[in-house]
């Protein structure tokens, strides 16, 4: 029995539900040595802003229990310098890339979505939200659905490819965020991006990260990304892709289950760049135990009883 | 590029200090280059640990790492018994450069702690290609000194230099070094605690081409995830470098130190 | 040099900055043959209800990388009960027990505040607003600022002891949050209560808990826990407490130096129901090391660079 | 209550089975009561596992577990080595009344897989009491029969059935457990899988009390965190009750099946 992995995200049609996370896989380029891009669904790549970044001074980074926290800053080369430098080097694969992007005003969105939906390459944007607003005093655009919503529609109105929208889980109401940003015109929901964290050095009484608080990834995240993955992909018409923590097939799977259609693999490149195949392998032998003939029939498939109103403690 | 699963073949302890020998497909490398090594355990710790390598023979298929606790990841490779699994990635990094070494005269190494093993390996290179060195180890006091067996097996006679003067020269690594640059060395290769590092730069500096082996916090060893970068500037213009992927070895010249 | 191992929060004195979490040690009563309650600061006790509830069905409980998700269901005896037959039991001891209490309306709220400000073996109460509130189609109370000031304040009227309130990490704005409960009264703050996640069994397609959504707790939350402390405590002038995650001298002393005068710990006594004792004698090393003569000493000293306004990714 | 660091002393390995023998400080249990257990290793996984006592002895300060591989937790503790540290956390729990054994006649004590070891502590004491009592084991085949050797060593003889009658009886349990009623057993003791004890319930349901040692998930472990829940009905009133201090142990009439 042939499984098919494919799965289409409103006019996109991904080859397997695996792509490789924002920040995590640079510009597709650096992880050519471990991996064949062109047997993934994709790969987002590192977040770019019209000006580029040099990101933050070190220490960027820390381990945390079953995650870790980082700051990078945003480190990018700019839009014009990625379609100059980088774009042509990704042109002769056969997988979607998706350009992650971002600004710190609703100008800066739209610019940046502007010249990044004019790159060949690229088979979607999306669009990280978990950032400040400099306009507004500095609240992160992704936890007001109002803010998101002006910056989803002011980019999908300067667009022609797909307009995904990153949510953050640091939002009190996460549904009413992808709410806002369908309503937009969001062609998909990438849930979730890092939880704001902080780690001390309590030997020197520093803080390990320089830019003090950082994002918090890998496993320790996951049962909150399921947990937002199901409550949005209830919610909303548009796809959810799931990412926070897939590190095995089980953990992709989960997300599958919960509703999203396609996984993000992120933190767990760093231990095992190699993990996108063990992952496909192994959704691909459960859809084959389970009798699935497509990964798309998987989706959502959780057995769902219905309204559970207790307590979470 | 390996991306293996490696068995645990021995680990030998001293101390904080272990000489651990694992077996797997080995690929070839450099001196100065670097694996990403992590136990087969849960998601605590999450990541892999960067150790330099010590020696390997592909041909073998045989790895070799000198470690030191320091907190709790290296604590638990400390712990790993032989028969256990580990992952491990590499070789990466960039290598000491070994153009400045052909230019005649005794290239000086400098080691300290767990930036000894890199120098060891570099030695064991220039020894098998029959040209002289100078090894110069500095540590704090007599436990601290490393591969010592490594080194008499390859004939070298470290200079040694302890803070105490439990062993050797009292005082730090750089007293031998000046001398060893005023006797004509050609080039300087590095690798120990920051502090060295910068005095061995500051000593280098406008006279002999440095190469230092830095540290930084890793989270991906192979280019991906920005986190291990050090600032640097060449050309006057500053920027940031990924320690693994454009280092562990710099220039000293370009190095800014915090 | 022997260190002053007491803290002031408010009025309230406490032995020491060690407490055990609500929902996490029963009614004090069942930890007595591992812990001398009286080597401890305090002890919350399980969170009471007037109602008092059986709690949800299981399977309540389920396990994550570094972490845990439970929904118990505020399983409780009710305040009357409690008043009746756990609270003259805990009369005898010499530590400062915390009563914590929810409700589903304010009127609920109020009324177990008034009950159990009644009872003499309580030395304070913390009111859980990680819950439903039925009035206003279940928005979760701590989410929200308004609600949080006016459950606050209600509870504030008819109380004399000092009232904590526990925040939720699942508010947009939790510094907003922090000081809507203490311009309406509260005493102090305690941070943090879990984080709504999900987990799925993939080879039964089913939710791991009974109730589908449960709270995370344990040390994949703590980086999270220290960011809203440090926050919280830099925004109000009333006392922070800090809880999550918390299983080691090093991690209790990490909420310490953000900004916490006392900590709780949870999850971890379940591994290990005499990890307080540990934990005490490490602060108290700890502050004989770095010269420390009180932990009062230690409370905020993180060396703090000052705004650092750079993105978390 | 120990709350102790133990020592592994041995782990015979069988397949997917081990028999783990940790040394430390061990207070004297009863049969039916469990431990704990956890490896010294990081928070991942983070939380003990509940095993059940095979046997100890609690001057020579050794305790016994029968362990078999579920998921992540318990594969972990099937690779524990000899020397390393585990933290366990026990006795606990109400073990197995024994009252209604005073009556006379044969007890029944009826396991299958991982509920084995329990009653074969609870049959060592019987044994050492002089009473005489029957032993049926259930399993789905052979290979999953557990306890062979300690029953041997004990002079019991196991009435075996399997499903698919690859050693003794083919078919469940509750056949020789029937014939083992009708013979005037006054008491069953059971521990199992959940379809197993639901089917012994049932069987003794009115005619003979019955004693079954619940599995369910434990945070715990000693009562506080509320997790380890089951329904029971007493006297007409349902409530939820703990399997780590009301049981593990229950009587077969008050249990809610789901
Ligand atoms: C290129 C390179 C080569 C190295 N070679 C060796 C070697 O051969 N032998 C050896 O013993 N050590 C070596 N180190 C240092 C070693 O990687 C650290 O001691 C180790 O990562 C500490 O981890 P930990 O969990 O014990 O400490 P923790 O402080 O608990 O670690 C927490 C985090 O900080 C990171 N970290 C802490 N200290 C360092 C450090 N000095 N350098 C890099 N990351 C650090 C850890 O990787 C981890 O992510 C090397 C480091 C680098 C960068
Ligand atoms: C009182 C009691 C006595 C037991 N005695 C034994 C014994 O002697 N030998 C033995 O091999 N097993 C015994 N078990 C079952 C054993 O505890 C589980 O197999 C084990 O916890 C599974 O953990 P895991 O991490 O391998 O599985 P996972 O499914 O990965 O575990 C995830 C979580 O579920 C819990 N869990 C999963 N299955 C069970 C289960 N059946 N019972 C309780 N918790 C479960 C785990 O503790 C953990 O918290 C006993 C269980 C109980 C309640
Ligand atoms: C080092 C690092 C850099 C990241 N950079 C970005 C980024 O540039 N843009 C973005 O939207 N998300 C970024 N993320 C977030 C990830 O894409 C992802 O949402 C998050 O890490 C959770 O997934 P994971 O647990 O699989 O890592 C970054 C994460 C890490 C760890
Ligand atoms: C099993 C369990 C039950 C809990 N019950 C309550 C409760 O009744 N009231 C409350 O305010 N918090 C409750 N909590 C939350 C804890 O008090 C604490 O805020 C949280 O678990 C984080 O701390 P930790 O990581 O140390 O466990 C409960 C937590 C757990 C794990
Ligand atoms: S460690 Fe990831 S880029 Fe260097
Ligand atoms: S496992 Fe915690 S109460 Fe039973």
């Amino acid at each position: 029995m042939a499984v098919e992995m494919a799965v289409t995200l409103g006019s996109l049609r991904l080859k397997n539900p695996v792509m490789l996370a924002s920040g995590c896989c640079g510009y597709g380029l650096d992880m050519e040595s471990y991996l064949d891009l062109n047997r993934l669904g994709g790969a987002c790549l590192k977040g770019l802003s019209v000006a580029g970044s040099e990101g933050n001074p070190p220490p960027r980074i820390w381990e945390t229990q079953g995650g870790m926290i980082n700051a990078i800053g945003l480190q990018n080369v700019g839009t014009r310098r990625f379609i100059e430098e980088k774009a042509p080097r990704l042109r002769g694969y056969d997988t979607a890339f998706v350009a992650n992007f971002y600004g710190h005003t609703v100008e800066e969105y739209v610019e940046a979505a502007r010249q990044l939906d004019a790159e060949p390459c690229l088979a979607a944007l999306e669009m990280n939200i978990s950032c400040p607003n400099i306009q507004e005093g500095g609240i992160h655009f992704g936890t007001d659905p109002a803010m998101v919503h002006a910056v989803t529609k002011a980019c999908r109105e300067v667009m022609r490819k797909p307009l995904w929208v990153k949510l953050s889980p640091n939002a009190s109401d996460v549904v009413a965020v992808a709410r806002a940003a369908e309503e937009a015109g969001a062609d998909a929901l990438t849930c979730i991006n890092t939880m704001p964290a902080m780690a001390i050095d309590v030997e020197r009484r520093e803080f390990r990260i320089w830019n003090k608080i950082g994002g918090l990834s890998g496993p320790a995240l996951r049962p909150i990304a399921i947990r937002i993955v199901y409550q949005v992909s209830r919610a909303v018409k548009i796809p959810v892709v799931g990412i926070g923590g897939v590190a095995t097939a089980n953990d992709a799977i989960e997300f599958l289950l919960a509703g999203a259609k396609a996984v993000q693999v992120g933190t767990a490149l760093f231990a095992d760049p190699q993990c996108p195949y063990s992952i496909l392998d192994g959704i691909e032998a459960y859809c084959e135990r389970h009798g699935f003939l497509s990964v798309e029939a998987l989706i959502g498939q959780i057995k769902d009883p219905g309204p559970r109103p207790g307590c979470h403690e | 590029m390996g991306v293996g699963p490696y068995t645990v073949r021995s680990n030998v302890r001293r101390g904080p200090y272990a000489t651990i020998t694992v077996e797997g497909r080995v690929e070839p490398s450099k001196p100065g280059q670097f694996y990403m090594v992590r136990g087969d355990w849960g998601a605590d710790p999450l990541l892999g640990r960067p150790l330099s390598i010590l020696s390997d023979d592909p041909s073998q298929g045989v790895l070799r790492f000198l470690l030191k606790i320091f907190g709790e990841g290296s604590r638990r490779l400390h712990e790993l018994e032989p028969g256990q699994k580990v992952h491990a990635l590499g070789p990466l990094g960039r290598p000491f450069p070994r153009g400045a070494a052909e230019r005649g005269g005794k290239p000086a190494l400098v080691g300290g702690g767990v930036g000894v093993p890199p120098l060891v390996y570099l030695a064991e290179a220039f020894a098998r290609e029959g040209r002289s060195f100078s090894f110069l180890q500095g540590a704090r006091t007599k436990d601290d000194l490393v591969c010592l067996e490594e080194l008499a097996a390859l004939g070298v006679q470290p200079e040694v230099t302890t803070e105490d003067g439990s062993e050797g020269e009292r005082g730090l690594v750089t007293a031998p070094l000046k001398r060893a640059i005023e006797m004509g060395a050609p080039v300087v290769y590095a690798c120990g605690p920051e502090g060295m590092l910068k005095a061995v730069a500051a000593l280098c500096r406008g006279r002999v081409p440095s190469y230092l082996s830095l540290e930084a916090r890793m989270a991906c060893g192979y280019g991906v995830c920005l986190g291990c970068v050090v600032p640097v500037v060449r050309d006057g213009v500053r920027s940031y470098e990924r320690v693994c992927q454009e280092g562990p070895v710099f220039e000293g010249e370009v190095v800014e130190w915090p």
